[in-house]
């Protein structure tokens, strides 16, 4: 029993992770939470929706071959994903760059409030149901049952962790968004256009939020237009639980996060599922103030 | 006979990670006089201070004010006690104006608590206002009574330095720790700013001043340490100092030999 | 608003409920079905020579909302109300429209609260969680035979509740062999279903709406587990049927009878459909309650809450679901509940 | 208003249109109207900032409020006397829920805005002052409304510091999820500890509180009584503001390290203003028990915390007077906007986002902005 | 090559610089000094557009660049060096020097990294450590050596002595004398106006957001009031 929580555990666990990073990155560049985010992974999964709808139509080619026809979804939903980060930004919070820092966060949560109604209105109220065809047989091993789909899960968001990770450290561009989120100012002396990282910082987390909405609606199976609340919340916690700002705190988080959970429901009582994660936030906080992975950022006297 | 010990650290030691930042300091401030602490960056200067006053408690070592041992205290404790410090990098409170700012610091000396203030007693106004003649005779004191009324966040840096010095006095402490008073000012600037140093220990007041200007800390220190490394490698009276070999190869270059 | 001379040109009926938020569908199930009520009586030139004008009042599922809309209706001249659908809103609301003297007639609260405060002005038409997990209980005992029962509840007031009756009726021969509750809007729930599938019952019952219920079920299965799902009107839901695939065959739920099987129901079906689409399952409950109350308007021959009341007490209806009377809490007379089972992708009534 | 402006403007707001066309249906068109309207009050509020003459106005409305402030406050106070009397009964119970809220605000308004917490889980103090309530009156009817309503603030505050004590050693937003996490644990105690709170299906049957024979039963008598609360809250916390208490907070929040270096304890100080949001957030609560007579954990989600949260800086962070406009704001527009019902909450998004753009620093805006206008007409252009 | 004509700024209300003129010529040091809040580093940060300015122009190389984005301005060879080194705390040296050459081309990048190392060999030595554990001289350094890795035709140098020990601060002038032998152009603002002065071609004295004198190094030396306000003397 033990295994198949874990497991269960990792698999939500690894949407939370890629929630969670674009919690972080975005944190990292404009110490802003972007309270909206949460709706993006919801927008992602409807994309998903829409997209897995559409494969009685598609070519041949693709309605051949499975894998393939994901591929397109998931690239698309995260594309469209990427511009409704990038239009966020640009309508919520550009303008008010330099203004008290609560600021931003109130028009984050009217963002919030916006893209929900705006789902709700046009898809409507009613759960939607992605069509069952994929990878839904249970196999049993060892006492553990599992569902190809939920491999596929996993491996695809560490993938996509570690295409991140290469992303920001390896890049010319994923250094320039560390050196933003170190010091805006000094980075545009340097030459780097703030407006751009900014920007593609958005993106890069709403094509990772997207991912994880397509997963966890091809998972679940039926998406509806509150899944980014409760998502939003859980991966903003897992951000700040493995330090917030911090790229792989963003990722231990996300999966600590699924574990405790499915542990914690498992063996104590589900009713309190949500309690367990805080507490041990709590827990983790009092004894490293900046989250696991965190830096303490001292200010310097 | 030279005055009494005030302040005195004893192998004071702070580690950051694997970095020793300080490395067994042991020194001593005298009653009423103004000590230069010196050294080249990194040396642990800040680190000293912010050791000494809690706000970055050591890993090792002890810290007495008047004999007391106050190495365990937290910030507000020791300024409390009577250390008042000014800061590397300006912490003015900047939505607050000079006169509040003035007033924070008269804050340890206030009487009337929370009932008086919501039912604004004789007790509470009484206070505030003696407090806040107080503060403006401070801000007289550095020049700034002019821009009570401002808010810090429109001062220029010269004028923020100033009010940071009228905030530590405020507390009247029996010592003040000032790191870098004059960084970035200008020969006319840092005269102004030694008369003041100046007058402040005429109150009665010892000045500990952590500075890279040598023409202010030649000019007027009654004694110089010099760390190096988190370590002290000189101490001594402003001609001593200038003339140690150590103290030119490590911090004073050619330009500041005691050819002058 | 509206000048005082118009006031008496139209009668106001309230329909309140969730339109907004998470199940904002049934909401729209419910005010598609007052709606309808409505359009009828308006083509028939309307009750005592009026117009019949419907006021929707969203309350978001919120208690705080609720007592707004119901302050709101009272204001606006509303004579009587259909509505709400949580038991958490119907309740506070009850007691604004108590005091104001508007009868409210509930589509979809079973919670045994409502009538149990003794307002002579609040009625509903649908069953009671009692009556409800009495015939759950029943079924399972009597008919199923199961010997180890697994509940899980939605931790809301119809869920719990429901859940709470449907133990307490089990009797002494049947082992509760786990009783969970979940948190509502989750998609989450493999540590509930590993957790109950170990468990090993020959039943799992579950208290609460068709969104988490159709997951549960899926999970459920996913993980290996063999037993049936029982539930009771609020799974009782194509829409379970979608959200849960294939893994919901053989899931039993309570509810009404079918009422295709009513005569007087296939009227409501077909101009339901022609108008809004496939209705919820709880359309035809609001259709009957604005039946009800601008029948009793017409008898009482006064747009006049106070009078209205004693005619909803009085009334003997006879609409989409059948024959409805009121007892002296304001619950309906007979609690019709049969239990449905999915059979081929379709709930199928047991015989 | 040049053309490039123009045509970024359209550049952007089709845009907008076009990556929603995945969902549009002809119904959703009706977001134009609210893109629009966005649009208009961006080059409004450039408008505003720019003209001479709106500026002026401006400061000279902010100058004569400033300048007659007990005038303004008496006005304003005269006015809420009088609401009820010309109101229905609807109306009076938004502006009491109104006034509730405005209390709420004005408590978070001590952390956030005064020293600089952001607390997003303040709803939690909240239904712990109204269970209190509800217990003690109700539940177990152990006594009645008038010790309870202390009970309810203390209740409130014993949880602040409790959470306190371990929280407010962290910083930033790290508290702002750890208050996140309180605001939810207590909502799921509240559904979970059936025996004492009735769990989901909460606590009914709360009387409404009464002075000798008289009870508060109308809804213009509570009215005017949660207004007399409302309006002793507003008249504490403006004098603490205006005191060293205040002076103390408002360091914290500018400089916490600058105002431990002056002798002020940081964590007592933070402790404080974190009880007493706590405790004022408990008697708020514990109004809105008797006010509804019924309570259950439906009323305290996480929305709440956030709708009070944008009370607080929609009002202008930091400022009593714009919490309890930030509050008349939340409560009352939603309330106007039900005639929309769909579209309701999607332009009170809209509006939020359009608000914080217009402007940044709240509706009355922070002390900075009257100051600022002091300073240049002390400078001189 | 560098020409301020009338240029204003504003903070808000504030009127940081009331109509500032003056120019660069291409190969010389321009020193610009002032007392505090004067508007030294507000002319910098409206050169190099970190700050827009509400009036005036400026010109460098026969085009007009007021209000450009920093980041177009960069790419023209204009580099700022700010006050207080900002060092990318959290990126390694060696990324510190590559974002200071961010807009170079990928192949130019390896070989102006060597030639900019070869001006700070210690800078060498230290090349994987994090950029914050630098000590304060050692910052210095890499801020300038950042600033050059884009190749600048112009660099800006605002307070390179602030807070150095002595010695750091003649390490830093030699430096700016070494480099202005390689052909750079430099504007320099200092408190530290004797040893400025000393090293520069030409310089100007800011005074509330104006020019109030302006001519070569030696002369200004010479000049009374600049002698008692800037000079200490
Ligand atoms: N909070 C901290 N975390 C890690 N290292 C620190 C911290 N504070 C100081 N240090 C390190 O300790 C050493 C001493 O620093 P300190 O600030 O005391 O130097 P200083 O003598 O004041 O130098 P300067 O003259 O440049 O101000 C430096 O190597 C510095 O990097
Ligand atoms: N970000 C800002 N917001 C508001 N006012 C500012 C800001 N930056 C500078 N100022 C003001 O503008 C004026 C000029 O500042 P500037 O930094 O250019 O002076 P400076 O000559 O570089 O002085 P210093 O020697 O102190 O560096 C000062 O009055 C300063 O207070
Ligand atoms: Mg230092
Ligand atoms: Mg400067």
């Amino acid at each position: 029993m033990f295994l198949q929580h874990l497991l269960n555990g990792i698999t939500i666990g690894g949407s939370y992770a890629l929630i969670a990073l674009g919690y972080t990155l975005v944190y990292g560049v404009l110490k802003l939470i972007n309270f909206a985010h949460g709706e993006i992974y919801m927008i992602g999964a409807y994309l998903g929706f829409i997209l897995i709808s559409l494969l009685p139509a598609m070519p041949p080619f693709l309605q051949g071959s499975l894998p393939l026809f994901l591929l397109v979804v998931f690239g698309i939903a995260a594309m469209i994903c990427s511009l409704y980060g990038f239009y966020l930004e640009k309508i919520c919070y550009r303008p008010l760059r330099g203004a008290p820092k609560l600021t931003p966060l109130i028009s984050a949560l009217g963002a919030s409030i916006f893209l929900q109604n705006f789902v709700m209105i046009s898809m409507g109220a009613k759960d939607r149901i992605f069509p069952q065809t994929i990878g839904m047989r249970a196999i049993s091993l060892g006492g553990v049952s599992f569902t190809p789909l939920q491999l596929t899960i996993i491996f695809s968001s560490i993938a996509l962790m570690a295409l991140l990770y290469w992303f920001i450290n390896r890049t010319r561009l994923g250094t320039a968004i560390r050196a933003t989120s170190t010091d805006p100012f000094m980075a545009a002396l340097v030459g780097i256009n703030v407006d751009t990282v900014i920007s593609v910082t958005f993106m890069a987390g709403s094509f990772l939020a997207a991912c994880a909405g397509v997963m966890i609606g091809l998972y679940y199976g039926s998406i509806n237009f509150t899944l980014g609340y409760l998502g939003g919340i859980k991966a903003f916690t897992a951000a700040v639980l493995g330090g917030i700002g911090n790229v792989p705190g963003a990722m231990v988080g996300g999966f600590l996060l699924g574990i405790i959970e499915a542990l914690g429901a498992g063996y104590f009582s589900s009713e309190y599922k949500d309690v367990y994660a805080f507490f041990i936030l709590i827990a983790v906080l009092v004894f490293r103030p900046a989250g696991l992975l965190g830096k303490r950022s001292d200010e310097r006297a | 006979m030279t005055a009494p010990d005030i302040l005195t650290t004893e192998a004071l030691s702070v580690t950051f990670g694997g970095v020793r930042a300080l490395a067994g300091v042991s020194l001593a401030v005298r009653e009423r006089e103004i000590l230069s602490i010196i050294g080249p960056n990194g040396a642990g200067k800040t680190t000293l201070f912010n050791a000494v006053t809690g706000t970055c408690p050591p890993t090792s070592g002890r810290v007495r004010l008047h004999g007391r041992d106050i190495t365990a205290k937290t910030p507000d404790e020791v300024a409390r006690l009577g250390v008042a410090r000014s800061f590397q990098n300006l912490k003015p409170f900047a939505e607050m104006t000079l006169l509040e700012n003035v007033l924070i610091g008269r804050e340890i000396h206030m009487t009337s608590g929370m009932a008086a203030a919501i039912l604004r007693l004789p007790l509470f106004r009484e206070d505030e206002a003696r407090q806040k003649r107080r503060a403006r005779e401070l801000l007289a004191f550095v020049g700034l009574e002019q821009r009570r009324d401002h808010l810090a966040r429109n001062l220029t840096y010269g004028e923020r330095k100033m009010l940071e010095i009228a905030r530590a006095l405020a507390l009247e402490p029996s010592v003040l720790l000032l790191d870098e008073p004059v960084a970035g000012m200008n020969p006319t600037e840092t005269g102004f700013v030694m008369e003041l140093v100046k007058n402040i220990r005429e109150q009665g007041i010892t000045v500990v001043i952590i500075e890279h200007d040598m023409k202010m800390v030649m000019g007027i220190s009654d004694r110089i340490y010099v760390l190096d490394h988190g370590e002290l490698i000189a101490e001594g009276l402003p001609h001593e100092v200038r003339a140690n070999r150590a103290v030119i190869e490590a911090y004073l270059g050619g330009g500041h030999a005691p050819a002058h | 608003t509206k000048k005082e001379g118009q006031e008496g040109a139209v009668i106001k009926i309230g329909a309140a409920g969730q339109l907004t938020g998470p199940e904002a569908v049934f909401g729209s199930d419910m005010l598609n079905g007052v709606k309808l009520a409505v359009e009828e009586w308006n083509a028939k030139g309307g009750v005592l020579g009026k117009k019949i004008e419907l006021v929707p009042g969203d309350d978001q599922a919120e208690p705080r909302q609720a007592v707004a809309v119901a302050n709101k209706f009272v204001t606006e001249g509303v004579v009587g109300v259909v509505g709400h659908f949580n038991s958490s809103c119907s309740i506070p609301a009850s007691e604004v429209y108590h005091k104001a003297g508007i009868p409210q007639i509930s589509q979809a609260c079973t919670n045994p609260k409502l009538t149990d405060q003794g307002f002579d002005n609040v009625f509903r038409v649908c069953g009671l969680d009692d009556q409800q997990g009495k015939a759950a209980a029943d079924f399972a005992v009597q008919k199923l035979k199961v010997k180890r029962v697994a509940i899980i509840h939605d931790k809301t007031t119809y869920g719990q509740g429901f859940a709470e009756e449907f133990k307490k009726n089990l009797g002494t021969g049947v082992e509760v062999v786990a009783f969970e509750g979940i948190a509502k809007g989750e998609k989450d729930y493999s540590p509930v279903v590993t957790k109950i599938k170990s468990a090993n019952p020959d039943l799992v019952f579950f208290g609460g709406i068709f969104t988490e219920g159709g997951l549960l079920i899926r999970q459920y299965k996913a993980v290996g587990g063999t037993a049936p799902f029982i539930g009771g009107d609020g799974i009782m839901s194509e829409e379970l049927l979608k959200i849960g695939g294939p893994a919901t065959e053989g899931t039993y739920a309570t509810f009404g009878p079918d009422t295709k099987e009513i005569p007087s129901a296939k009227g409501f079906n077909e101009n339901y459909r022609k108008k809004y689409g496939e209705p919820g399952v709880y359309s035809v409950y609001a259709y009957d309650a604005a039946n009800i109350i601008l029948q009793s308007i017409q008898k009482a021959g006064a747009a006049d809450g106070k009078k209205i009341t004693p005619e909803i007490r009085a009334i003997d209806y006879n609409g989409a679901l059948g024959h409805i009377q009121f007892d002296a809490k304001g619950d309906v007379k007979e609690s019709p509940y049969v239990v449905w089972k999915v059979e081929n992708n379709k709930f199928k009534q047991v015989k | 208003m040049n053309a490039r402006n123009l045509r970024h403007d359209l550049f952007f707001y089709l845009g907008i249109l076009l990556i929603c066309v995945p969902f549009l249906k002809i119904h959703t068109l009706y977001v134009l109207p609210v893109f629009l309207g966005a649009w208009g009050l961006r080059r409004f509020a450039d408008f505003a900032g720019e003209n001479r003459l709106m500026v002026t106005l401006r400061e000279r409305t902010v100058n004569s409020v400033l300048a007659h402030r007990r005038v303004t406050v008496g006005l304003i106070l005269a006015v809420a006397l009088l609401i009820p009397l010309g109101a229905s009964d609807y109306l009076i119970e938004v502006f009491t829920s109104v006034i509730l809220y405005a209390i709420l605000a004005t408590a978070l308004n001590i952390t956030v805005g005064l020293t600089g917490v952001l607390v997003l889980g303040f709803i939690g103090f909240y239904a712990v002052g109204a269970y209190t309530t509800g217990i003690l009156t109700a539940k177990f009817a152990l006594c009645g409304f008038w010790i309870a309503l202390p009970l309810s603030g203390l209740a409130a505050m014993l949880c602040g510091i409790l959470l306190g004590i371990p929280a407010l050693r962290l910083r930033g937003d790290y508290l702002a999820v750890v208050t996140l996490g309180f605001g939810e644990i207590i909502r799921i105690f509240l559904t979970n500890l059936n025996g004492l709170t009735g769990g989901p299906n909460g606590i009914l049957g709360i009387k409404r509180p009464s002075f000798g024979l008289f009870t508060l039963d109308h809804p213009r008598d509570f009215y005017w009584f949660a207004l007399a609360v409302l309006s002793l809250v507003i008249l504490i916390v403006a004098r603490l503001v205006d005191s060293r208490y205040g002076r103390a907070w408002i360091a914290i929040r500018e400089n916490e390290m600058a105002a431990g270096a002056l002798g002020i304890n940081v964590f007592r100080k933070h402790l404080l203003s974190f009880s007493l949001s706590a405790f004022f957030g408990g008697i708020a609560g514990s109004l809105f028990a008797v006010k509804q007579g019924f309570i259950s954990p439906d009323s305290f989600t996480f929305y709440e915390s956030v709708l009070i949260l944008c009370m607080v800086v929609l009002g202008g962070i930091g400022n009593v007077a714009g919490s309890v406009t930030g509050a008349l704001l939340l409560i009352a527009a939603p309330e106007f906007l039900r005639e929309f019902s769909l579209y309701r909450m999607l332009v009170f998004g809209a509006v939020m986002i359009a608000f914080m753009v217009f402007r940044p620093s709240g509706l009355l805006g922070s002390r900075v902005i009257a100051q600022e206008i002091k300073d240049r007409a002390d400078d001189g252009p | 090559m560098l020409r301020l004509t009338d240029l204003e700024l504003r903070y808000g209300p504030i009127r940081a610089l009331k109509g500032v003129t003056l120019d660069v010529a291409a190969g010389e040091i321009v020193t610009l000094i002032g007392a505090n809040g004067a508007g030294k580093s507000s002319t910098l940060k409206a050169i190099s557009g970190i700050h827009g300015t509400s009036g005036g122009s400026i010109v460098f190389a026969g085009r007009r660049i007021d209000n450009l984005p920093p980041h177009e301005i960069v790419a023209l060879g204009i580099s700022h060096c700010p006050e207080g080194r900002r060092i990318f705390g959290d990126l390694s040296v060696r990324e510190n020097l590559l974002m200071g050459g961010y807009l170079l081309a990928k192949h130019e990048m390896a070989g102006r990294l060597d030639e900019v190392l070869g001006l700070f060999p210690r800078l060498g030595e230290r090349i994987h450590q994090a950029g914050g554990t630098l000590s304060g001289g050692e910052q210095q350094m890499l801020a300038i050596a950042r600033a050059l890795m884009c190749k600048p035709g112009l660099l800006m140098l605002d307070e390179p002595s602030l807070g150095l020990a002595p010695i750091m601060v003649e390490k830093i002038f030699e430096t700016i004398v070494a480099l202005k032998q390689t052909g750079l152009t430099v504007l320099l603002v200092e408190q530290n106006a004797g040893a400025a002065l000393e090293i520069s071609d030409r310089g100007y004295v800011l005074e509330i957001g104006q020019v109030t004198l302006s001519g070569t190094s030696a002369a200004l030396r010479d000049d009374q009031r600049v002698a008692q306000a800037y000079l200490g003397g």
